[in-house]
């Protein structure tokens, strides 16, 4: 026994929550070969088919690329400060990847550990996610080595799976999902096949233990070498966090903002004496791997990737993260 | 303050003169050097650069009644060494044309002004100049002026000499599209 | 070679001995000359005397009439007619509207692209070496005053052709043709022009210094290359004996005379024999 | 708005300290009236004036700018007002193509004796911008505009042999020593090879559209020792440029110019010299293709700059304000650029903040003008930065535009010419506007 | 958080009649920054400006704003007042409320809107300036004298009687320039060399005055108090330091019919020779173009007829190093030459005079070295063609200058004196001669000038045509000159034996190039560019570099003279203080950014930028960099507009000072 949904009926969800003045977002193709995660303005512009994944991811939905913390006024020769309005608007996004929708839970760890982001938060509850399941992958994707599969649940409040033209199974995990898809559903006998991921490329376990003893090792020299230091990798992978906090105004008024940072940068670590621990490119291609399969999953016991397989896509030399680590895997270097 | 030309107002015949010209009669400091170098000057009432002298005062008249613009031979030597690149025989072309069209030539000089007319119905009626038609038509209109028969039978002597040299021809080759001539003048004279 | 040719109307009236000359001069040296046809007088003096936009529009219609007859350059011998034609032609080359009025005036659409020249230019392409190889009688015998005259080099700036104050195209030839040249200082004063019949004294009097200045300069004789310099040098020079009682007896060669004559042609051939004063 | 409900447009003028600010002074001292709406910075002179301070004052508010100084020939310092000409020549092609209201940019020679002309002109410019109202829409994304999408070349495969010829000669000159690197493309993308037995990982086939020559700017890279590179005709023009920046010695780099048969990038459609000029030494022949125009010129902008510049202001700045607001400010624009090799760039400078390091819009307008200006009469249409750019934004028009520019009013173009001086940082007496009054 | 001061005058009442000052200061006090804010009747006046000190004392101010008129008019005044009060001058800023506000907008409220709104910039500007102190440059101070003419020459004495070394370098194997070859100068007709010979003995025997004669500067380097110059010394093949003058070597020399260069063709010279008696240094110079020995090693009399074997057929150039703080350029002019070939393709010949062609026909400079008594004809006027005297001597005027169509339009200022000089001294010399002058105007408004030349028409019975020459020619023997005259309108005709023309004068030849070295600027003719035509007419826009006499514009003797001493006193005014202080607005560049593209170093218009390299303490090398030289750095600011990393900065004008003002009008 399941439940499906046709195409039809999701563009009438969109259509409805847009009329309610909510935020709808998912894949769209902004051009012949870019499709985005953007907000919607009408259920033709959401993409069901014939794409991979966006490259973007739906980070920029709950920890937003610019964020404005607090506002403050100068008077004489004081400061005032006020508070910003908080956002409101729920906020539906549709047809994520179970990648992305996965990332979601671990961000969840990072932004209520030692203090709880109430921006995130807030933004949390107010976001309903409906996955859709992957039919087709390419060689960047790596879901499968680090735990994950093409119809993952974790994260997800509904997940479609494709059935055939126009008709989706679906299947929900949360209250939220219930509730979303409440009285939209057909009953149907037809049960969607479970699509075969990518076959494994590495074992994070290994990865880990490399990285734990290679701090000093000659091979990230040689395979960091290449990289060019801009933060296209950590700014669409659906895990990277980092932030950078600044004051934005001008001499009467401004306001305290948060914006994405990446360890990629030169100026990430860069003291105010002019010293930089991570003074070149593959120690900060180090830092990357480290982070995200030996500190992280230290800390939180998960690893924080999601094996999207953005960071190889969008890497304007090719490296990303899964050419790193598929060299790890080969074992020469042990 | 409004920018008008401190100069005493520009008369109308320098104006003329000067687009006639293709020239600027005011960049001249008067130095005299047209006057200097013109083969003609020592037999001249106005000077050429007294000409210009006039025409920069305004005093339009005087120059155009003056004789010296039909003792000028147009041997061009004035603009080619003017200093301030007036092109002076330019000037003398214009009040000669200006001097016939107002009627002010100087009876004395009339003869000269007789030959161009008649040089030009010349051309005007055969398309190429006919030397003996153009004797007898300047000889005759010269006369009808001054009534000095001196002058009519002047040459006489000198056309045996040119039929012997068979220099003297009676019928020249006319142009065979000669209305088209008429429509050139017609054209050229009226003042666009 | 060959090239157009606008003889203008001295050429062939009483100035044919010129073109006589120059014809014979030139076919010796194989250079054909294509009358331009249908050609009209260049208006002269009095053109440019009496009405400024006829002086333009005659020149204008034989240019006209040499771009139709696909002449891209054209021999114009006498400098009245060349400096006409050129300063018609660069008023053309670089004025539209001039252009469309001429064109208009004369009923003949024209460009302003032949090129002027004048019999000295046209032998400086034949080239001083080809005219030595040439050279059959060295002309030992002369001692020549080259005379320029005012037209040939003035205005500088319309007419471009050597210096306007000390010319020596002419005299390069000369010595090249094996004869004497003469340093005098009237080499570009005024012969009178065309006031030959409108006022004769005017033309006597410049005329007798020109030619005392090149007697007093040991020549005995005088090129020219202007039909009109030569009407009033030679045809007038018993006048000026007869008003000024001094017989210069000087002959006035055309360059195409002494050219003619260094390349070995009889006399006759080239019209030395009809000018007024002969060879002492 | 005052009391009268008269819109009062806010002009910011920036002025030379020797002659416009005199003209002023002049203005004052024979009472010359005029309305209050100017604010006067003083600068020592135009040639300090630089394209950042007008972005700034638009982005503080201001209706309308100002800029002024002396008369060519008069400048106090001798040519400051020559730099500024050029560089206004320049930097008005780029606002143009951006969609700036170009009436609002106004650009004056007024000399310490003409300040009637001072009156005049503020007196102009604020009748003519309380006219223009507000401006409002600037960085506004008002229309549904979309900018057009350049069209990719065939692919085609290269000339045969020649990877083979590559692997063999890089491997001879790792063996012989006479480079420690070879900078080439592997499968992935870039890669350095420093062992002789690696050569192996070089290939040469049509996917090798990346721009090497920005290795050369690495220090990672240079501390190698010296590099042997792999260039392609469109790659190979940024050395031309490096060298004149005194970036590079071609004495410590070995360059191996490959033919190229196109990589069905949108540059290979309109790139007509197929082999290298400038390399030391060249691998694989192509059938010789006729040099339509000058050796390669940067693709002429082909249609998609067309388009662009068909559309009106209003359009124009929307199409930007659209395409900007995906940017995440993630400077792979800059990172791939052989060109940009600051160490610090100016956008991680603070004090003072010239651009917002913020992704808002006023911040991605900022930083997008600051890098293709910074690119005026450099850049020489590799197109890595379009290819780089994770939000899919056409970054190639805004340098296209200007490189037309420095063509139509020099006739000058990046990295062709080695003996030819910069375009920016140089002047010429005969430079030609029609802009300044 | 700084403390500003903020001082709005009411300028009597030209600011306080438009301008709410009360209100403006209750507002000004509000600003971030400002410590306190008061309005003065005179803030200028002593009182008012004790008030400011006072301030600055009693709130310990750490920067001042004047609110009052333009800075042009008093930022000097109120910054020496805040030096005095102890606070760094360059912490004080002027907001600019009369010229730019209260006169020029009459609303009240709008104008004290604008009011504040200026003084807000200029607060913003000041809370961001930063403490300077002055420039030192260290001064070397020894002078070069570029050119040995009366100008040259009276320069190099009064800096060496200042009592400052001196480096001279002349061109010409001796001193003197084109003084030397007169005859006598008006308008008092003294000898010229008798006035000009003891300079040149005191010149050549001044213990702080080094002469080059015969040498050329080739390279200049460095900036005001710190110049390095490159002389080449050409090749005399005569070592002076041997050579005692004797003069048997000249008068051995077999080539005798060499062309005069001093006497200008006049007359002739041996190939080793003396240019003239009274030579300083009285040494000989062998002309290598005319040597027999030099050409093809043959002759070589004079070696061996010399005693002190001072010849020298092996001598080479050398280039010889002075380090000088100041340079005065001195390099007079030369005449234009009449001939056809011009080296200007905007210049063009006299054809029609014959210069050149008929051998009487002189130029002005050439008929001075007849009249002269040390000249070829010993001072007896003998006309160069055939030796007789001329009975009928023609001037003409304005050959050359005034004349758009031969390309100088501009006068030459003395021709009208020394023709008239002509004219006195023909006639003293040929008692039955008749001097003709062809002119247009007389330019004679010199001291005792007038009356000088009514004397040469009125007592010496000079005739005087007011008109040009329009052709010379030559008709049996005599010159006829065709002239006119417009004030009778007639053509004149004058049967000449000798023409002499007053040609134009030009800047010496090589001054463009010499100008390019010293990065002065020099105008379309080649007369080198003053800093202000009225107030600067010595000093040029290269800091340390001053020009006199011919070279900056066509002068007289007197003139230049003064103008000789004048570059003196400026020379005196640089060596005064031992060290030059400089304004420290300056540019500077952050070396740790500076990524050495060279942009800053390519636009610097007074080439101030050097490539310059960052080393560790112990000289490893880190980093190419561009650095700015402060001696010659002007504080335009170019450098810092077209730097793309923003590395460079311009004190008094810093990046983040403009932006603060540019973010404050929000």
């Amino acid at each position: 026994m399941s439940f499906t949904i046709t195409q039809d009926g999701l563009s009438k969800l969109v259509n409805e929550w847009l009329a309610r003045g909510k935020r709808v977002a998912g894949p769209s193709r902004v051009k012949r070969d870019c499709i985005l995660y953007v907000p919607l303005q009408g259920p033709d512009q959401l993409l069901l088919e014939d794409f991979i994944r966006p490259a973007n991811s739906l980070k920029e939905f709950l920890f937003p690329k610019h964020e404005r913390l607090f506002g403050y006024r100068i008077n004489g020769n004081g400061v005032e400060l006020f508070e910003l309005e908080p956002p409101k608007t729920e906020q539906l996004l549709i047809a994520a990847r179970p990648c992305d929708a996965a990332a979601l839970p671990i961000l969840d760890q990072v932004f209520n550990w030692d203090c709880a982001d109430e921006f995130y938060n807030r933004r949390r509850q107010l976001t309903t996610v409906v996955t859709l399941a992957c039919s087709a992958h390419d060689d960047a994707c790596f879901c499968t080595s680090v735990g994950l599969s093409p119809c993952a649940e974790r994260g997800s409040d509904v997940m479609l799976v494709k059935l055939d033209r126009g008709k989706y199974e679906v299947r929900c995990h949360t209250e939220k999902g219930r509730s979303l898809m409440e009285g939209r559903l057909e009953p149907s006998d037809q049960v969607a096949s479970e699509p075969l991921g990518p076959e494994k490329r590495f074992d994070p376990a290994e990865v880990r233990e490399f990285v734990k003893h290679n701090f000093a090792s000659a091979f990230w020299q040689s395979e960091g070498l290449t990289c060019l230091g801009c933060g296209a990798c950590a700014y669409t992978c659906p895990t990277c966090h980092c932030f950078d906090i600044i004051d934005e105004g001008n001499a009467n008024e401004g306001a305290r903002v948060r914006n994405w940072d990446s360890c990629q940068f030169s100026m990430f670590t860069q003291h105010a004496s002019g010293h930089n621990p991570r003074e070149n490119q593959p120690a900060r291609q180090r830092q990357r791997i480290s982070h995200k399969f030996d500190i992280y999953p230290e800390k939180f016991g998960e690893i924080l990737c999601t094996g999207c397989g953005n960071c190889t896509r969008n890497c304007p030399v090719g490296i990303g993260a899964l050419s790193v680590l598929t060299e790890i895997g080969h074992g020469e270097h042990l | 303050m409004n920018t008008a030309n401190p100069l005493p107002q520009a008369c109308a015949t320098a104006r003329v003169i000067e687009a006639l010209a293709h020239t600027h009669l005011y960049d001249c400091y008067q130095c005299g050097k047209c006057t200097a170098g013109c083969p003609m000057a020592a037999q001249m009432d106005i000077a050429p650069n007294r000409l210009i002298r006039l025409l920069q005062l305004g005093r339009g008249r005087e120059a155009l009644d003056a004789q010296s613009i039909w003792q000028c031979v147009s041997c061009q030597t004035c603009a080619t060494r003017c200093p301030k690149s007036v092109n002076c025989a330019g000037i003398m072309d214009a009040l000669r044309q200006l001097s016939m069209e107002e009627g002010r030539v100087s009876p004395a000089q009339r003869r000269v002004m007789l030959f161009q007319k008649a040089f030009l119905d010349n051309i005007r009626r055969n398309g190429r100049l006919h030397e003996l038609e153009l004797i007898v038509q300047f000889k005759l209109a010269g006369f009808m002026h001054d009534r000095r028969f001196s002058l009519l039978f002047k040459d006489a002597t000198l056309a045996p000499k040119l039929n012997k040299r068979k220099k003297l021809h009676l019928r020249g080759k006319k142009v065979r599209d000669r209305a088209v001539l008429r429509r050139i003048f017609a054209r050229s004279m009226d003042h666009s | 070679m060959n090239i157009g040719y606008y003889p203008g109307c001295a050429l062939h009236g009483s100035s044919d001995d010129y073109e006589e000359s120059l014809r014979a001069c030139l076919r010796a040296l194989d250079v054909q000359l294509q009358e331009i046809d249908e050609w009209i007088c260049c208006g002269a003096t009095a053109a440019h005397a009496l009405n400024q936009k006829l002086s333009t529009a005659l020149p204008a219609r034989n240019l006209a009439l040499a771009e139709r007859g696909g002449f891209g350059e054209m021999l114009a011998p006498c400098p009245m007619c060349s400096m006409q034609l050129i300063k018609a032609q660069k008023a053309l080359a670089g004025n539209e509207g001039l252009r469309r009025e001429m064109s208009g005036i004369v009923e003949l659409e024209v460009r302003g692209t032949t090129r002027v020249l004048n019999l000295i230019q046209v032998f400086e392409q034949v080239g001083l070496d080809r005219l030595k190889a040439a050279l059959k009688s060295p002309l030992k015998s002369l001692s020549a005053a080259c005379y320029y005259g005012c037209l040939l080099t003035r205005p500088p700036d319309v007419v471009e052709f050597d210096d306007c104050e000390q010319p020596r195209s002419m005299e390069a030839f000369l010595t090249a043709l094996g004869a004497k040249t003469v340093d005098w200082s009237y080499r570009t004063e005024c012969c009178g022009g065309g006031m030959t019949l409108a006022s004769e004294e005017t033309v006597l009097d410049l005329s007798h210094k020109i030619l005392s200045n090149a007697a007093a300069h040991g020549a005995n004789c005088l090129v020219v290359a202007c039909p009109m310099c030569h009407v009033n040098l030679d045809m007038k020079q018993p006048d000026i004996e007869r008003r000024y009682g001094v017989r210069h007896g000087l002959v006035i060669y055309y360059l195409s005379d002494v050219v003619g004559m260094a390349l070995g042609l009889p006399e006759s051939a080239l019209g030395i024999n009809r000018h007024f004063v002969g060879k002492a | 708005m005052n009391e009268a409900g008269q819109f009062e447009p806010k002009i910011v003028a920036y002025v030379c300290n020797w002659c416009t600010y005199l003209g002023a002074d002049l203005a004052g001292t024979t009472r010359l009236e005029y309305p209050p709406n100017v604010r006067i910075i003083r600068l020592p002179c135009t040639g300090r004036i630089d394209f950042n301070l007008i972005v700034k004052a638009f982005e503080i508010g201001a209706d309308a700018v100002l800029v002024s100084g002396c008369h060519p020939g008069d400048c106090h310092y001798t040519a400051g007002n020559y730099h500024a000409r050029r560089r206004w020549i320049l930097f008005r092609e780029l606002l143009e193509a951006l969609g700036f209201e170009m009436e609002r940019i106004h650009f004056t020679w007024i000399s310490a004796a003409e300040g009637r002309k001072w009156q005049q002109v503020v007196t102009e410019i604020t009748e003519q911008t309380r006219k223009l109202g507000p401006y409002k829409n600037l960085y506004a994304d008002t229309g549904n505009g979309s900018l057009p999408i350049p069209e990719a070349a065939p692919a085609v495969d290269q000339p045969a042999g020649s990877e083979g010829s590559l692997r063999q000669r890089c491997h001879q000159l790792l063996a012989d020593g006479t480079v420690k690197v070879v900078i080439g493309y592997g499968t992935g993308g870039p890669v350095c090879v420093t062992k002789p037995a690696d050569v192996g990982r070089l290939v040469w086939n049509n996917q090798c559209s990346s721009n090497l020559t920005t290795y050369l700017k690495r220090q990672e890279v240079r501390k190698l020792g010296r590099a042997a590179i792999v260039v392609k005709v469109c790659d190979e023009r940024a050395l031309v440029v490096l060298e004149k920046e005194s970036q590079l010695d071609r004495k410590d780099l070995h360059v191996m110019g490959m033919a190229c048969n196109g990589m069905g990038q949108p540059k290979c459609a309109t790139c007509d010299v197929r082999v290298p000029r400038f390399a030391d030494e060249v691998i694989g022949e192509v059938a010789s293709v006729p040099l339509a125009g000058p050796p390669n010129a940067a693709p002429r902008g082909g249609a998609a700059l067309e388009v662009l510049l068909a559309k009106s202001p209003a359009e124009r700045m929307a199409c930007w304000a659209r395409e900007f607001e995906r940017c995440v400010k993630c400077y792979a624009c800059r990172q791939v650029c052989p060109l940009c090799y600051c160490e610090r760039c100016i956008v991680e400078k603070n004090r003072p903040t010239v651009i917002d390091p913020s992704p808002t819009v006023k911040g991605n307008f900022a930083w997008h003008i600051t890098r293709a200006f910074h690119l005026a009469g450099r850049c020489i249409g590799c197109d890595e930065c379009t290819r780089a750019c994770p939000a899919g934004i056409d970054l190639r028009l805004l340098n296209l535009s200007l490189a037309k520019a420095a063509e139509e009013h020099f006739g000058y173009r990046a990295g062709i010419n080695r003996d030819v001086e910069p375009l920016i940082g140089a002047y010429s007496l005969q430079d030609k506007e029609n802009f300044i009054r | 958080m700084s403390r500003i001061g903020v001082f709005i005058c009411w300028c009597g009442e030209n600011i306080a009649r438009t301008v709410d000052v009360d209100a403006l200061a209750q507002e000004v006090s509000k600003f971030p920054g400002v410590r306190c804010a008061m309005n003065y009747k005179y803030v200028c006046s002593d009182p008012g400006q004790a008030l400011v000190r006072e301030k600055i004392a009693a709130e310990k101010l750490d920067a001042v704003v004047i609110a009052s008129c333009s800075p042009h008019m008093h930022l000097k005044t109120f910054r020496r007042a805040a030096q005095l009060a102890g606070l760094n001058p360059y912490k004080v800023e002027m907001a600019n409320i009369r010229e730019h506000c209260s006169w020029v907008h009459h609303d009240r409220a709008k104008a004290t809107a604008k009011a504040a709104s200026l003084i807000r910039l200029s607060v913003e500007k000041a809370r961001l300036d930063h403490e300077l102190q002055p420039i030192r440059v260290p001064v070397t101070r020894r002078a070069l004298v570029i050119g040995g003419g009366v100008a040259g020459i009276q320069a190099a004495l009064d800096i060496a009687d200042a009592g400052y070394e001196v480096v001279m370098v002349e061109r010409e194997p001796s001193i003197g320039g084109k003084m030397a070859g007169l005859s006598e100068t008006f308008p008092t007709l003294d000898c010229s060399q008798c006035i000009l010979t003891p300079r040149m003995v005191e010149v050549g025997q001044h213990p702080r005055i080094k002469l080059y004669s015969y040498s050329e500067v080739e390279r200049v380097e460095g900036y005001i108090g710190n110049f390095t110059i490159t002389i080449r010394q050409k090749a005399r093949y005569v070592d002076i330091s041997k050579c005692t003058g004797c003069g048997d070597c000249w008068s051995v020399c077999p080539l005798k019919r060499n062309k005069s260069e001093f006497d200008y063709g006049m007359g002739v010279r041996a190939s080793i020779y003396v240019p003239f008696p009274q030579a300083v240094p009285a040494r000989p110079v062998i002309d290598a173009k005319t040597c027999a020995k030099i050409i093809r090693n043959g002759c070589g009399l004079c070696e061996k007829k010399c005693k002190a074997g001072a010849i020298n057929f092996q001598d080479t150039d050398k280039l010889v190093e002075e380090k000088v703080g100041a340079v005065v350029v001195a390099t007079g002019y030369k005449l234009y030459d009449i001939g056809e070939k011009q080296d200007k393709a905007s210049l063009a010949g006299y054809g029609e005079y014959g210069y050149g062609q008929y051998k009487d026909v002189i130029d002005s400079l050439q008929f001075e070295r007849l009249l002269s008594a040390s000249g070829p004809t010993n001072g007896v006027l003998k006309r160069p063609s055939d030796g007789a005297e001329p009975k009928n001597v023609v001037f003409i005027s304005c050959v050359g200058s005034r004349d758009n169509a031969k390309g100088l339009p501009y006068c030459s200022k003395i021709c009208c004196m020394y023709t008239a000089k002509h004219a006195m001294l023909y006639k003293h010399k040929v008692h039955d001669g008749q001097a003709h002058v062809f002119y247009m105007d007389i330019r004679a408004g010199g001291k005792g000038y007038e009356e000088f030349v009514r004397r040469a028409i009125e007592q010496d019975g000079a005739k005087y045509y007011r008109g040009r020459v329009s052709k010379i020619t030559q008709e049996d023997g005599k010159l006829v000159v065709r002239g006119a005259d417009t004030l009778a309108g007639v053509p004149i005709t004058v049967e000449a034996d000798l023409v002499v023309l007053a040609a134009a004068m030009r800047p010496a030849d090589g001054v463009a190039e010499l100008a390019q070295k010293l990065n002065v600027g020099y105008d379309e003719f080649g007369f080198l560019l003053e800093s202000h035509p009225k107030l600067r007419p010595v000093e040029t826009n290269a800091a340390g570099v001053f020009v006199c006499g011919a070279c900056q514009a066509p002068k007289d003797i007197p003139e230049s003279v003064a103008q000789a001493s004048a570059a003196a006193s400026k020379v005196a005014v640089t060596f005064a203080a031992d060290e030059l202080m400089r304004e420290p607005e300056i540019a500077g560049i952050n070396e740790q950014t500076c990524v050495a593209c060279y942009a800053c170093l390519r636009a610097c218009p007074y080439h101030a930028i050097e490539q310059a390299e960052v080393r560790t303490p112990r000289g490893v090398f880190v980093k190419h960099t561009a650095r700015v030289n402060p001696g010659l750095c002007m504080g335009c600011g170019t450098c810092v507009a077209v730097c793309p990393s923003k590395s460079a900065d311009l004190e008094g004008f810093t990046e983040q000072q403009i932006y603060a003002m540019v973010e404050s009008l929000v």
